[in-house]
C-alpha cells in the first residue's frame, strides 16, 4: 500500500503535499503532547519542586543577571535602585536645607541651587516615586494574585533598563555639570531654546522620555497580569484591594503619560529644530506647554498616591485581623479618584490669567476628589473600630498616615480655592502642602510596607524595636520640617528661592524646617540600617509571618523562583484565613517548560495555558540601543533616522523564536 | 509551614492559544493602542487649542496643503483594508497558505504607503520651522508616519516568520489576527488626521 | 550623508560628548572682571591680508567661543543694541550680512570683537565704552553662530520672537573665507 | 554675597521703621480689599478644616483606645466580617458631612471671589508693569502722553483707589505678587493679564516674583509704597521732571562718564543722552527705596557695591562689570546721587 501512496504522491500538486506533511506532523506533535510531565497528585511535593527549580532558574552569572526575566528579581531591583535615588534626592533636599537655614545665606550660589531643587523635584517625582511602586507592584502582585510570572516578562526586564539609563543620564549630567536648572516643571519659554542654552533642558526632557517608556511598558504588564493571571476563583470582587489600586495607577499611567511624553518631545523639537510650538511670537503659546504638562501632572500624583492607598488597605486588613470594612466603598473610591484626577490639572494655572468662570469649575472638582479619599479613610478607622489592631511597626506607619495625610488633604481644598490659591499658589505654604500628601500620604505606607513584606522579599524580619524607633523619628522629622513651611509661606516666602532677605520674619521658620531635615534624614537612614542589619541578623521569617489573608503568605519565604508548585483556588476574598489546612489548587502545568494559567477577566475561570518567556539578553540590548538613539538625539535630529535601524533589529531579534522548528507545545526561547 | 495542596480539578486540556480577548497578547496590543490614542488625542487638543488663538487657519495667507498625495494616501490606506481583512479571516482559519500570500501584499501596501507619505511631506506648502501651524502639523503627520512605520516593520517581521515551518503554530496565527488589528487601529486613527491637515484648513 | 556620518559618531561618542559639554555651559558669570591681556587704549592689528599666517589666537576666545551662555546673551543684545537696524537678522541692509561666509575684516571671534570694539569704515559704529569688553565678546560669539561656525550643541535653535530664517542649530557646518572686497 | 551685604541686610528692616517688620511682606498685611477678603475666606476654610480634622482624629483615637476586645490573635473563621450595624450609616452620613462641607467652602469662595471682582471695578489709575529677567519695568499711563511716566521696581499706589496693573513680560514668565495687598498673577510673554488693587493702608510693602524665572528669581522684588492721594500726585509730578543737571564737578565729571559711557547704552535718564530701553529708568534712581529689584535698600555704600561689581551681589544678572578706576566710581555715584 505504501509503494503505491509513494509515487503518486510526488505527482500530486504542491498544496496537496505540503497539507499531507503537516498532517503527518500534527500527529506526531500530538504524540509527543502525552509523554509532557506536568504537576498533579502524581507528581508533586520535593520532587515536583526540584524539577520545576530547575526549569524556571536563570543561566547564571553576569549573564543570568542582565537576561533575567523573573518578575521577583526584576521587582527587587526597581526598589533598590529607587531607594538609590531617594537617597541621593533626600541629599539634595538637604542641601537646600542648609543654603536656606539662614537669610542671605552665600553656601550654594544661584546657579548651583537652581540645579539642585531641579534635581531634587525630578528625581523625587521620576525616578523615586512612581517606579518604587511599580516596583512593589511587579514584585508582589504576581504572589497576591497566585500565579508564576508577570505577563510579558520580557517587557518587564526591558522597562527597568530604561528607567535605570534615564536615572543615569540625569545623574551622570548633574555630575558634569550640565544637569537642567529649569524645575521639574521646565515653564517654558524659560526652558525654551533661547532662555536655557546648552544641553541642561534636553537631558531633563529627554529623562522624561526614558522614565516614561519604562513607566508606560510597566503599566503594561501590570494591567495585562491582573486582568489575565488571576487565579482561578479570584473573580473582581475578590481580587485584593492592593491588585485593584495597582490595576488603577497602571490604567491612570497609561493616560496620563502620553500627555508628558508629547510636551517633553515638542519641547526637544523647539529647542533642536526650531519648530514654534511654545513661541508666542509665532502663533504658539507658553500656555500650551503647561496645559500638556499638568494635564500629567496631576494625574502623576495620584498615580503615586493610589498604590499607598492599597499599602494601607493591605496593611489595615492584616493587623486588624478582619477584611477592609466596605470593600466595595474603598474599590469605588479607587476608581472614582482615578477618574477625577483627570478632570482638575487646571487648579496648578489659577494665576495665569485664563477665565474666571473656569475656575470655579475646576475649584469644585479639585474639591470633589477629597470625597472619595476622604470615604476610604473613614473605612480604615472603621476596620480599626471593629477589628483588634496590633500596633506593630507597618501598623504604626499607617497612623502615622492618616494623622499626616489628612493635613496635606484639608490643605489641598484650601488651594482649590481661587482666592485662596491666587495667594498660596507657588510659596511655601504650597511646598508644605505637596510634601504632606506625597511623604505623608506615599512614603510613610511605603515605609510601613517595606517593613510587612521585607520578610516575603528576604526571608528574614525587620528588628521591632529599631523599627518603633525609626518611626517616631521619622514622624517628628518630618513634622518638624514640614509644619514651619505653612508658616513661611503665609510669611510670604515664595517658592524656588535660593535666599531670602533678613528682616521678613522668615528666619524662625526656614531655621526649624532645617533642623527637622536633618531628623528626618537620620530617620531614613536607620530605616536603612534596619533593612541591612536584618538581612543578616534578623530573625528567620515563616511564610506568614503577620497571619496575613492574601496568597502571596501562601508560599514560601523568600518565594521559589516558581512561586507555586501548584496554582491555587481561591473562594472568597480572604483566602488564607477561610481555608482550613489545606489550599485549594489546580494541576496539570507542564513542568519541563515554563508556563502559567490565564483566566478569564471577570470571573477568573481557567481559559488558557500560556508559556512563560525564557531569560534573554535582547531585553537589555533593546534598552541599550534606544537609550543610546534617545541620548544621541539631543545632539542631532538624524539620530532618531539612523538610530531606528539598531533598534528595529534589536526588537526583532527579542521577539524571532530561538529554533524554527514546531514544538508539541508552543515555547518562548 | 506550608498548607498541603488539595487537588480540585487539572487544567491540562485546556487550549495554549486562543483568539481574541482570551489570549494575553491581545490585551498587551490593547494597552499600546490605548496608550497611542491618549498620545495623538492630546496632539489633536493641542492643535485645536493653537487653531483657537487665531483668527485665520492657515495663518497669515500661508496656502493649506495640496491635497493630491494626501486623498491618495487615504485611497489607499482603505483600500487596505480588504487584503487586511481577508488575512485576519486566513489567521482565524489558520490557513496559512493564504497568510503567505496576503501578509507580504500587506508589506508591499505598506511600502507603497510610505512612499506616498514621502510626497505628502513634500505637499504641505509649510516648513516646520515657520509658525506653530506648520509645527502642529508636520508633528501630527510625522507621529502618524512613526505609527505607519512600526507596524509596518511588524508586518515585515511576522510575514518573513510565516514563511519558516513555524508557521503553523497557533500562537503566530494569533499574531497576525492582532497584527490586523493594530493595522484597522493604523488606519482609523488616519482619518481625523487627514481631516485635519487638509480639510480644517480649507474650511 | 557626512551629517548621517556624524550622527552615527555622535551615537558611539556620547561619554566624550558628555565631558566635552563641561565648558560649553560654564556660566563663567564673571563675578571679577577678566584681566586684560589685550590693553584697551591700542587696538591690535588683526587685519592681515590671506598671505601672511595669522597671529596667535585671543585667550579669551576659549571663554566665549562654542559657548552657549555667550552666544545666548549676545543673541540678546543682539536685539537690545539695535544691530537688527543695520544687519537685520544677519542677512545685512544697510550693513553687510553675516550669514554669509564672506568676512571683510576677519571671521575669527578676536578680530570680530574688534571689529565691534572699533568700528569700520563705511558705517560700523565703535562700540568701545558703549559695551563692555564682556558684552563685546558674548556679542563676537554670537555673531559667528549666525553663519554656522560654531558646534551645533551650543546654539539655540531659535530666539522667542519672530522666525528670521532658518534655526541655527540646522544650517550646514560653515568655514571662513576671508574675502578682499573690502572696497565696497 | 560679600561681607558688605551681610553687613548691610539687618540695616533693612531699621530703614523701613514704619510699620512692623510682619506685615511688610506676609498675607496678614491687610493692606488692599483683596487682602482682606482673603483673610476672611482663610480664616473659614481654617475653621471648617479645623473640625473636620478633629472628627477624623478623634475616631482614630477612639479605635485605637478601645477597650474590650479579645486580644486574641485568632481569628474566628466566619465571624470577621461582622461589622457594627451603625457603621454603615455612619459611612454615609460622613460622605455626606464631606460633601455639605465642601460644597459650603466652594461658595464661600464663589462669593469671595465675585466680592473681589466687584471692589475691582471702576479703575482710576492705569500702570503697565513689564515683567524682565529679574527687574520690574513700570509705566504709568496718562491720557496725556507727556504724563506717561517711568520708573523701575518701585510701584506707588493711591490709597482707596482701585488701581489695574496691566502685566506684560519681555522674557520668561514671572508672577507678579504683593502678598499684603493681593493674590498674584503671571506675567506671560505674548499674553496680557491685569490685576486691580484697591489700597485700604498707607505704607511700605514689598513683593516678589512667585514664578521661577531662572538664575535670580530670588532678588527680583519690588517694594510698593501706598500713599494718600495728594502725596501721590506729589510723587507723580516729581517724576516728570528730568533729571536736574549736576552743579558740583564730582558729580559733572560722573555726568559726563555715565552719558557717554556704557551706562546710557541700557539705561534712561530723563533730560540726559543716556537713552537706552533695556534697563531700569534711572531719572530718580536716588528717590527710590531699593537697589537692583529689592536686593539691597538704597544707600550710598549700596551704590558703590552695586555700580562696581554688580555680579558678586546678585551673580548672573545682565548688568555686566564696568571695572571703572576708582576716581571715575567716586564721581559716577556722586552724580546718581543727584538722580532724586
Amino acid at each position: 500500500m505504501t509503494d503505491v501512496r509513494a509515487d503518486s504522491f510526488d505527482a500530486m500538486p504542491a498544496e496537496e503535499r505540503e497539507r499531507i506533511r503537516v498532517e503527518e506532523e500534527n500527529r506526531r506533535l500530538a504524540q509527543e503532547r502525552k509523554k509532557i510531565a506536568r504537576d498533579g497528585p502524581k507528581l508533586r511535593g520535593a520532587k515536583l519542586e526540584a524539577r520545576l527549580e530547575a526549569t524556571w532558574r536563570r543561566p547564571p552569572g553576569i549573564i543570568g543577571w542582565l537576561a533575567t526575566v523573573d518578575h521577583k528579581e526584576i521587582g527587587r531591583r526597581y526598589i533598590i535602585t529607587a531607594l538609590l535615588f531617594l537617597a541621593l534626592g533626600g541629599v539634595l533636599a538637604l542641601a537646600m536645607r542648609l543654603q536656606l537655614a539662614r537669610p542671605d545665606s552665600a553656601l550654594i550660589g544661584a546657579e548651583r541651587y537652581n540645579q539642585i531643587f531641579t534635581m531634587h523635584g525630578s528625581t523625587m517625582m521620576f525616578l523615586f516615586a512612581v517606579p518604587v511602586m511599580e516596583g512593589v507592584g511587579v514584585y508582589i502582585i504576581p504572589l497576591m494574585l497566585g500565579t508564576r510570572s508577570t505577563a510579558f516578562p520580557r517587557l518587564n526586564a526591558f522597562s527597568y533598563f530604561m528607567y535605570l539609563f534615564g536615572g543615569l543620564l540625569l545623574w551622570v549630567a548633574f555630575v558634569l555639570n550640565i544637569g537642567p536648572d529649569v524645575g521639574w516643571f521646565a515653564y517654558t519659554p524659560l526652558s525654551g531654546p533661547q532662555f536655557s542654552p546648552g544641553k541642561r533642558a534636553d537631558i531633563w526632557a529627554q529623562m522624561i522620555t526614558f522614565t516614561e517608556v519604562s513607566a508606560l511598558a510597566a503599566a503594561v504588564v501590570l494591567v495585562c497580569t491582573i486582568l489575565k493571571a488571576r487565579a482561578p476563583g479570584m473573580t473582581l470582587a475578590r481580587m485584593p484591594l492592593f491588585a485593584w489600586a495597582m490595576l488603577v495607577q497602571a490604567v491612570m499611567i497609561i493616560f496620563a503619560m502620553p500627555a508628558i511624553a508629547l510636551c517633553s518631545s515638542m519641547l526637544i523639537s523647539d529647542r533642536l529644530i526650531g519648530t514654534n510650538f511654545y513661541n508666542a511670537a509665532e502663533h504658539g503659546d507658553a500656555l500650551l506647554w503647561q496645559h500638556l504638562f499638568w494635564f500629567f501632572g496631576h494625574p502623576e500624583v495620584y498615580i503615586i498616591f493610589i498604590p499607598a492607598t492599597g499599602f494601607v488597605s493591605m496593611i489595615t486588613e492584616t493587623f486588624c485581623r478582619r477584611p477592609v470594612f466596605a470593600h466595595a466603598v474603598v474599590v469605588l473610591a479607587l476608581i472614582s479618584t482615578g477618574i477625577l484626577a483627570f478632570g482638575l490639572w487646571v487648579h496648578h494655572m489659577f494665576a495665569t490669567g485664563l477665565p474666571r468662570v473656569g475656575y470655579s469649575f475646576y475649584t469644585a472638582a479639585s474639591m470633589s476628589v477629597s470625597i472619595p479619599t476622604g470615604l476610604q479613610i473613614f473605612c480604615w478607622l472603621a476596620t480599626m473600630w471593629d477589628g483588634r489592631p496590633r500596633f506593630q511597626v507597618p501598623m504604626l506607619y499607617v497612623v502615622g498616615f492618616i494623622i499626616t495625610f489628612v493635613i496635606g488633604g484639608l490643605t489641598g481644598v484650601m488651594v482649590a480655592a481661587v482666592p485662596l490659591d491666587l495667594q498660596l499658589h507657588d510659596t511655601y505654604f504650597v511646598v508644605a502642602h505637596f510634601h504632606y500628601v506625597l511623604i505623608g500620604g506615599a512614603v510613610f505606607p511605603l515605609l510601613g510596607v517595606l517593613t510587612y513584606w521585607y520578610p516575603k522579599i528576604t526571608g528574614r524580619m525587620m528588628s521591632e524595636t529599631l523599627g518603633k524607633i525609626t518611626f517616631w523619628l521619622t514622624f517628628i522629622g518630618f513634622h518638624m520640617t514640614f509644619f514651619p513651611m505653612h508658616w513661611s509661606g503665609l510669611l510670604g516666602m515664595p517658592r524656588r528661592v535660593y535666599t531670602y532677605p533678613a528682616g521678613l520674619g522668615l528666619e524662625v521658620p526656614n531655621l526649624i524646617s532645617s533642623i527637622g531635615a536633618f531628623v528626618l534624614a537620620t530617620a531614613v537612614l536607620l530605616f536603612v540600617l534596619n533593612g541591612l542589619f536584618s538581612l543578616y541578623r534578623g530573625a528567620i521569617a515563616t511564610p506568614n509571618p503577620w497571619g496575613a489573608s492574601t496568597l502571596e503568605w501562601a508560599t514560601s519565604s523568600p518565594p521559589p523562583v516558581y512561586n507555586f508548585a501548584h496554582i491555587p483556588v481561591v473562594e472568597s476574598d480572604t483566602p488564607l484565613w477561610d481555608v482550613e489546612g489545606e489550599l485549594p489548587v489546580v494541576t496539570g502545568l507542564r513542568v519541563d517548560e515554563k508556563e502559567t494559567l490565564l483566566t478569564t477577566v471577570v470571573a477568573a475561570t481557567p481559559d488558557v495555558r500560556e508559556p512563560i518567556p525564557a531569560a534573554s539578553l535582547w531585553p537589555f540590548i533593546s534598552a541599550i540601543a534606544v537609550g543610546i538613539v534617545f541620548i544621541a538625539s539631543i545632539f542631532s535630529p538624524w539620530a532618531l533616522a539612523v538610530g531606528v535601524i539598531p533598534c528595529a533589529i534589536a526588537l526583532t531579534a527579542w521577539f524571532w523564536p530561538k529554533e524554527l522548528k514546531r514544538h508539541p507545545e508552543p515555547v518562548i526561547s | 509551614m506550608i498548607l498541603e495542596p488539595r487537588f480540585t480539578d487539572d487544567v491540562s486540556d485546556l487550549p495554549t492559544h486562543k483568539f481574541g480577548p482570551s489570549s494575553l497578547t491581545w490585551w498587551g496590543v490593547l494597552g499600546y493602542m490605548v496608550i497611542e490614542g491618549a498620545a495623538f488625542a492630546l496632539a489633536f487638543a493641542a492643535y485645536f487649542f493653537l487653531m483657537g488663538h487665531e483668527q485665520g487657519w492657515p495663518p497669515e495667507g500661508r496656502a493649506a496643503p495640496d491635497m493630491l498625495a494626501g486623498t491618495i494616501f487615504t485611497i489607499v490606506i482603505l483600500l487596505s483594508e480588504y487584503p487586511n481583512t481577508l488575512a485576519k479571516r486566513a489567521a482565524r482559519a489558520g490557513d496559512v497558505a493564504a497568510i503567505r500570500i496576503l501578509l507580504p501584499v500587506m508589506v508591499a501596501i505598506g511600502a507603497v504607503l510610505l512612499v506616498i507619505r514621502g510626497f505628502e511631506f513634500n505637499s504641505l506648502n509649510c516648513r516646520w520651522t515657520d509658525d506653530a501651524y506648520s509645527s502642529i502639523i508636520w508633528a501630527l503627520l510625522l507621529l502618524h508616519t512613526g505609527h505607519i512605520l512600526t507596524d509596518w516593520l511588524d508586518t515585515v517581521v511576522l510575514a518573513g516568520l510565516m514563511f519558516t515551518p513555524v508557521a503553523y503554530e497557533g500562537r503566530r496565527q494569533v499574531d497576525v489576527d492582532e497584527n490586523s488589528m493594530y493595522w484597522r487601529y493604523v488606519w482609523l486613527l488616519w482619518i481625523p488626521i487627514y481631516a485635519m491637515i487638509y480639510w480644517v484648513p480649507r474650511l | 550623508m557626512s551629517s548621517l556620518f556624524r550622527a552615527s559618531l555622535l551615537a558611539t561618542a556620547v561619554a566624550g560628548i558628555a565631558l566635552a559639554g563641561c565648558n560649553r555651559e560654564e556660566h563663567h558669570s564673571r563675578a571679577k572682571p577678566i584681566g586684560e591681556t589685550v590693553p584697551a587704549g591700542e587696538s591690535p592689528d588683526t587685519i592681515f591680508p590671506g598671505s601672511s599666517s595669522a597671529p596667535a589666537l585671543d585667550p579669551r576666545a576659549a571663554l566665549y567661543d562654542n559657548n552657549a551662555n555667550a552666544i545666548a546673551q549676545g543673541q540678546q543684545l543682539y536685539l537690545q543694541m539695535n544691530c537688527v537696524g543695520c544687519h537685520s537678522h544677519g542677512g545685512g541692509g544697510m550693513g553687510p550680512p553675516l550669514m554669509d561666509d564672506e568676512w571683510r575684516y576677519g571671521g575669527r571671534i578676536d578680530q570680530i570683537a574688534t571689529t565691534i570694539a572699533e568700528g569700520r569704515p563705511n558705517g560700523m559704529p565703535s562700540w568701545r565704552g558703549k559695551l563692555t569688553e564682556d558684552q563685546i565678546w558674548d556679542l563676537a560669539a554670537y555673531v559667528r553662530s549666525l553663519s554656522g561656525l560654531p558646534s551645533k550643541d551650543a546654539v539655540s535653535s531659535r530666539a522667542e520672537s519672530m522666525s528670521a530664517g532658518t534655526p541655527q542649530s540646522l544650517t550646514p557646518h560653515g568655514e571662513i573665507k576671508n574675502s578682499d572686497s573690502a572696497q565696497q | 554675597m560679600t561681607w558688605r551685604t551681610i553687613s548691610i541686610a539687618p540695616i533693612l528692616p531699621l530703614l523701613v521703621g514704619a510699620c512692623s517688620y510682619q506685615h511688610y511682606q506676609s498675607d496678614f498685611g491687610n493692606g488692599a480689599v483683596e487682602d482682606t477678603q482673603f483673610l476672611t475666606l482663610f480664616w473659614i476654610f481654617i475653621a471648617v478644616c479645623a473640625v473636620m480634622y478633629l472628627l477624623v482624629i478623634g475616631f482614630l483615637f477612639a479605635s485605637i483606645a478601645r477597650r474590650g476586645r479579645a486580644e486574641a490573635n485568632v481569628v474566628e473563621v466566619g465571624r470577621h466580617h461582622w461589622s457594627h450595624p451603625l457603621m454603615r450609616s455612619t459611612l454615609m452620613g460622613w460622605g455626606a458631612l464631606i460633601g455639605v462641607g465642601l460644597t459650603g467652602l466652594a461658595i464661600a469662595s464663589f462669593f469671595t471671589d465675585r466680592s473681589m471682582a466687584k471692589a475691582a471695578t471702576g479703575e482710576k489709575l492705569s500702570v503697565t508693569l513689564t515683567g524682565n529677567q529679574w527687574w520690574w519695568d513700570i509705566v504709568y499711563n496718562s491720557a496725556d502722553a507727556s504724563k506717561t511716566v517711568r520708573t523701575a521696581n518701585e510701584l506707588h499706589l493711591p490709597v482707596g483707589m482701585p488701581t489695574r496693573i496691566i502685566l506684560h513680560s519681555s522674557d520668561v514668565i514671572h508672577s507678579f505678587w504683593v502678598p499684603s495687598l493681593a493674590g498674584k498673577q503671571d506675567l506671560i510673554p505674548g499674553r496680557e493679564n491685569d490685576i486691580t488693587i484697591v489700597p485700604r493702608k498707607i505704607g511700605i510693602y514689598r513683593g516678589q516674583c512667585a514664578e521661577y524665572c531662572g538664575a535670580q528669581h530670588a532678588h527680583m522684588a519690588l517694594v510698593v509704597v501706598v500713599d494718600s492721594y495728594p502725596d501721590f500726585l506729589k510723587w507723580w509730578q516729581h517724576q516728570l521732571q528730568p533729571a536736574p543737571m549736576p552743579t558740583n564737578p564730582m558729580a559733572m565729571a560722573g555726568y559726563k562718564y555715565v552719558t557717554s559711557g556704557p551706562c546710557g547704552a541700557c539705561h534712561h535718564i530723563g533730560g540726559t543722552p543716556a537713552s537706552g530701553l533695556v534697563a531700569p529708568d534711572l531719572t530718580h534712581l536716588a528717590s527710590r527705596k531699593s537697589l537692583a529689584a529689592g536686593t539691597l535698600p538704597m544707600s550710598e555704600g549700596n551704590l558703590y557695591g552695586w555700580v562696581e561689581d554688580a555680579q558678586s551681589l546678585k551673580p548672573g544678572v545682565k548688568m555686566p562689570t564696568l571695572a571703572m578706576e576708582p576716581k571715575q566710581l567716586h564721581a559716577v555715584v556722586a552724580y546718581l546721587e543727584t538722580l532724586k
